[in-house]
């Protein structure tokens, strides 16, 4: 095992953000001479296994806050240096061309809509928030037999690319994908805002590197790259 | 009958090539060859029921023409329907003895059955004493069962000849000598060709109406 | 098993059973047919081909279940053929599920036969052509007989990938519980839930079902009778 | 190639090699010790333990890179131990990678190498005890040469299948692009990350390179010696 | 030397189990058992090289005891020293011809080299003919050639005694009188012990200085 040297700082970030973090990583090492940032990207909760099993990791940056505050309950993560540094929104999508034209939520319960899809609730923030949705308006034991659960929300953008079903649920971002096999029929009102947070892991042996790096994020000149990948200001 | 045995083939093996040439007719029903170690017998026996082809040639039985390379003819074995005891064998290590000797009478996609009883394969379990083994896989008999289990399932499916390759090598002389005696009439019987490759003096004379020497692949000195 | 457990586990079980077996059996037949062809003929590329059939161990499963998903899908080249001329979808379906585990787990078939097959002696064929057999007899009652420990130790391989098989199966056929919701993918979303317990009771079900169905099924070839010599 | 992929795709190729060569050395190593064990000792419970060693290939790789996690993590059984005896850490890095790998593979070679050498006629190892060998010499000049072949085709199967082993690997090595990023795991995230031109390129090099190497290993067996009879 | 023979030994197949009851003793160097096929000659064989083991006797070769079942003794095959020919002969399917003959004269992890050559090797590929065939594969030999590879390999590693399972069975007159000669030349030369299995009168008379006669297991009749 090669030990880290002293300017090695291991980001763990959610699958959804590698495109932007590629990106941002590189202008980061420009900035800090000697800084190699290593970027490592899985899903949230497999990066959260990771680092409650031991795995040498400086900063976490989760695509929602429940995996977070599970980091912070088991005392991972530095909570004074925990933030959110985007912001994502829940969109209903249908494929290109021939979809459907749904308006609103109720319009699911047309017999015309065979098959939605969406994140696996208990595994997928995505699909939390999309069900979450669904049973505010009462719509949800309707539809739930209709409904296909994918593993991430990249499958869910798949089966919708293909036609395979009428609707899904996915972020906003994800759409930007696939903008021309895929149109966004409307935004999805979610109770809270879907912001991503991001902290120094407690323990690190990088903390003042970990910090600029948190701070970095939320700088305008970062802040510009992620609206490059579709993501807002928190 | 009468026999043609004309044909060149080669084997090879690494740095090694076999020739053989052989230039040979008779008319005789009953043929013995014989020869040194190494001589091509057993090839000659093998491009006779069509496991070897040969390059050039011809071969026939009877009016049976089995290979003719002008002519363009190359019946494969399958249709040849010879009985070919083979030197070592060839026994199928999946059947017990009984099984091995019915197996050419069934033509059809399934083995014989493990307790199925012919009375043409009981007839010769009996007359090679196989009675005793006749449930016993091959790698569970002695040297003379696997030979007689061979014979057995030559002789069984009434071939047009027979085709074998020291077939009583393994066999004590009293049992030899029952065996002889089994084939020979077997033969009268059926009037059945027979090339028989031997090295046993009691053969040759028995057996050998015509002989053919074998030696270095070519045909040596009819004796 | 407390109710809950049982019902979430019984329908993915037998799902992933049936998935299972059909994988397998359609593997005995293609594998067998493919490493028989691999094993007799004599082509120079033949290697190469092998190598290309293997290519399914080599690809991550998801990513072989997305290309599956571009084939068979309502928009893809088969899957649009088949839908128009027989009204068949196989998205979303467990036939679906059998075809991603069928993929995955072939190369497993595939390459135990051809290993068995050419380790016949080839005089027994010989033996069986000059007792008259035609080559369709010469295969079934010499030379299957005499590769089938090898093959079905391939089998066994297969049956297990195919119960294991969650990658590509989650992208075809979607993870509906009790339809299309078979063990594995059952296993993989507990894990993914943080629900420690029931994943470990979900591995203790799979591991106990296919060790005894492996046990069971390893007596399906005899000891040692075609595995032993003859001559 | 473009710049930027040859930049990606290169490190994780070699990544990529490494780990599978190392996880299929390891493997044969431990898959013919197994093989030739369960191939010759005659105990009843043989199969069970077969059957069981065959669960890795059952399990859905992601969770047996859970359990991984958990017991060569920094906090589990087997992590901690070895920080504190050898200061070794191994996950996230590319001997973790190699474990999970070679966990996962397994059971290929050990199933290929228990067949091969149940199919050794035992006569030959007799032979050899008589002219005077120990058995550790009838096992590397007469049992080894045999089975040869049938490992082999095992090995390149395990070989095959830890190129293409991403489920673990990701659990227990991350994945760092030039560290521990491996092809399988750069697909994925490509899919993923909805790069298909990236993806399919990256599908592309590592179909390319397997099918080399399993076309040139293959050529390791001799095509007939070992695999014909000699009697 | 002299020949303890005193075992009790069964082997099972199905249905079927043959059994071994042999007490027999002599001080002859030379030694044939003869009788009919399936009598248990070659089991006894095997019996004394180790292969087989008896449930009760004593079996020993001059001064070495190999098997004594009260006093718990069973030498292993591989310490007993014997030169055995194998009635199917055993060949390593993966090693050519020198290399089987070499195969006992390299006791360590090392198979011998494809091209290697030793001069006991060499000697007995010359007086058994094999010259011609050395760089070959045990798979494309004849019958007579497979025959002679066995025996060389038995008799290359100076062993303690010879056990040969009918050795001339495939070869021709010619042949099988000169591998008498080399035979009976090298025993006197290294009064090494034998004990053939044969069916030939001739091999009687030459090496049969004591016979044993075998029928279903039990001594039968010493001639
Ligand atoms: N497949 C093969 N490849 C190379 N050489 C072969 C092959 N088969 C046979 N030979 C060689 O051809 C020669 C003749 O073989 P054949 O088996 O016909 O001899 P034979 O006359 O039957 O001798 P024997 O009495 O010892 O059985 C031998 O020298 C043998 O080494
Ligand atoms: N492994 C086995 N299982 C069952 N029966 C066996 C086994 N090996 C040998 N036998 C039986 O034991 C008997 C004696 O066999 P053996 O090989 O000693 O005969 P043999 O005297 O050498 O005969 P031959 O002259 O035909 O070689 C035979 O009837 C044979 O069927
Ligand atoms: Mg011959
Ligand atoms: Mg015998």
């Amino acid at each position: 095992a090669t030990p880290c040297q002293a300017a090695d700082l291991t980001v763990s970030a959610a699958v959804s953000l590698s495109n932007a973090f590629r990106a941002l990583a590189a202008r980061f090492e420009a900035e800090h001479a000697d800084t190699h940032v290593l970027l490592n990207f899985a899903a949230s909760d497999a990066l959260l296994a990771q680092i409650t099993k031991g795995a040498p990791v400086d900063v976490f940056a989760s695509a929602d806050q429940d995996t977070m505050d599970k980091a912070a309950t088991r005392q991972l993560i530095d909570p004074a240096s925990r933030e959110n540094f985007v912001r994502n929104r829940l969109v209903l999508i249908t494929p290109l061309p021939g979809g459907l034209r749904l308006k609103s939520l109720a319009d699911l319960s047309l017999p015309e809509v065979h098959h939605l899809v969406m994140g696996r609730p208990e595994g997928v923030p995505a699909g939390r928030y999309a069900r979450a949705a669904l049973q505010e308006i009462g719509l949800w034991p309707a539809l739930e037999s209709r409904t296909i659960f994918a593993q991430n929300v990249r499958q869910a953008l798949d089966y919708v690319v293909r036609g395979e079903v009428e609707a899904g649920f996915v972020y906003a971002t994800d759409a930007a994908l696939q903008v021309d096999r895929v149109q966004v029929a409307f935004e999805v009102p979610t109770g809270r805002p879907i912001t991503y947070p991001v902290a120094a892991i407690a323990g690190s042996p990088q903390p003042v590197l970990a910090r600029q790096f948190i701070h970095f994020l939320a700088s305008p000149s970062s802040q510009a790259i992620l609206a490059g990948f579709g993501f807002e200001k928190p | 009958m009468s026999l043609t045995l004309r044909l060149q083939a080669r084997v090879s093996s690494g740095p090694r090539t076999f020739r053989l040439d052989i230039d040979w007719q008779t008319s005789a029903q009953r043929i013995v060859i014989h020869g040194p170690s190494g001589a091509g017998k057993s090839l000659t026996l093998q491009a006779l029921a069509g496991l070897l082809r040969p390059s050039a040639g011809r071969l026939a039985i009877g009016d049976t023409v089995l290979f003719d390379h002008t002519a363009g003819i190359d019946l494969p074995a399958r249709q040849r329907q010879l009985g070919y005891v083979f030197q070592d064998y060839a026994l199928f290590p999946h059947l017990d003895v009984r099984q091995n000797v019915a197996f050419g009478l069934q033509p059809g996609l399934r083995n014989p059955l493990r307790g199925a009883r012919d009375p043409r394969v009981e007839h010769w379990l009996d007359a090679l004493g196989l009675r005793l083994v006749a449930a016993q896989a091959p790698h569970t008999l002695s040297g003379g069962q696997r030979q007689r289990t061979a014979l057995a399932r030559a002789l069984v499916s009434s071939p047009r000849a027979l085709l074998l390759d020291e077939p009583f090598s393994a066999l004590d002389p009293a049992l030899r000598s029952r065996m002889r005696d089994e084939l020979e009439q077997l033969l009268d019987q059926l009037r059945l060709p027979l090339v028989l490759i031997s090295h046993d003096a009691e053969d040759l004379a028995r057996f050998g109406e015509a002989t053919l020497a074998l030696a270095e692949g070519t045909r040596h000195d009819a004796r | 098993m407390d109710g809950a457990l049982f019902q979430l586990a019984w329908p993915a079980l037998t799902l992933s059973l049936r998935v299972a077996a059909w994988a397998t059996a359609i593997n005995l037949l293609l594998g067998v047919a493919t490493g028989f062809a691999l094993a007799r003929l004599r082509w120079p590329g033949i290697n190469l081909l092998d190598a290309v059939l293997t290519l399914p161990m080599v690809l991550p499963p998801t990513v072989l279940g997305y290309y599956l998903l571009v084939l068979l899908g309502r928009r893809g080249l088969v899957g649009n053929w088949l839908a128009q001329h027989f009204g068949i979808t196989l998205i979303f379906t467990w036939q679906g599920a059998v075809i991603a585990a069928t993929l995955v787990a072939f190369p497993l078939v595939l390459k135990a036969a051809r290993t068995a097959f050419e380790q016949i002696d080839p005089q027994l064929e010989q033996a069986g052509r000059v007792l008259g057999l035609n080559e369709a007899a010469i295969f079934l009652r010499i030379s299957l007989p005499l590769a089938w420990r090898g093959i079905l130790a391939g089998g066994l391989l297969a049956f297990a990938r195919a119960l294991g098989e969650f990658g590509a199966t989650l992208m075809v056929a979607g993870s509906i519980p009790g339809r299309t919701q078979t063990l594995s993918v059952a296993i993989f979303e507990a894990v993914q839930a943080g629900e420690d317990t029931l994943a470990n009771m979900l591995v203790l079900i799979t591991s106990t079902a296919c060790v005894l169905i492996l046990v069971c099924a390893g007596r399906l070839a005899p000891a040692s009778p075609s595995s032993r010599r003859a001559q």
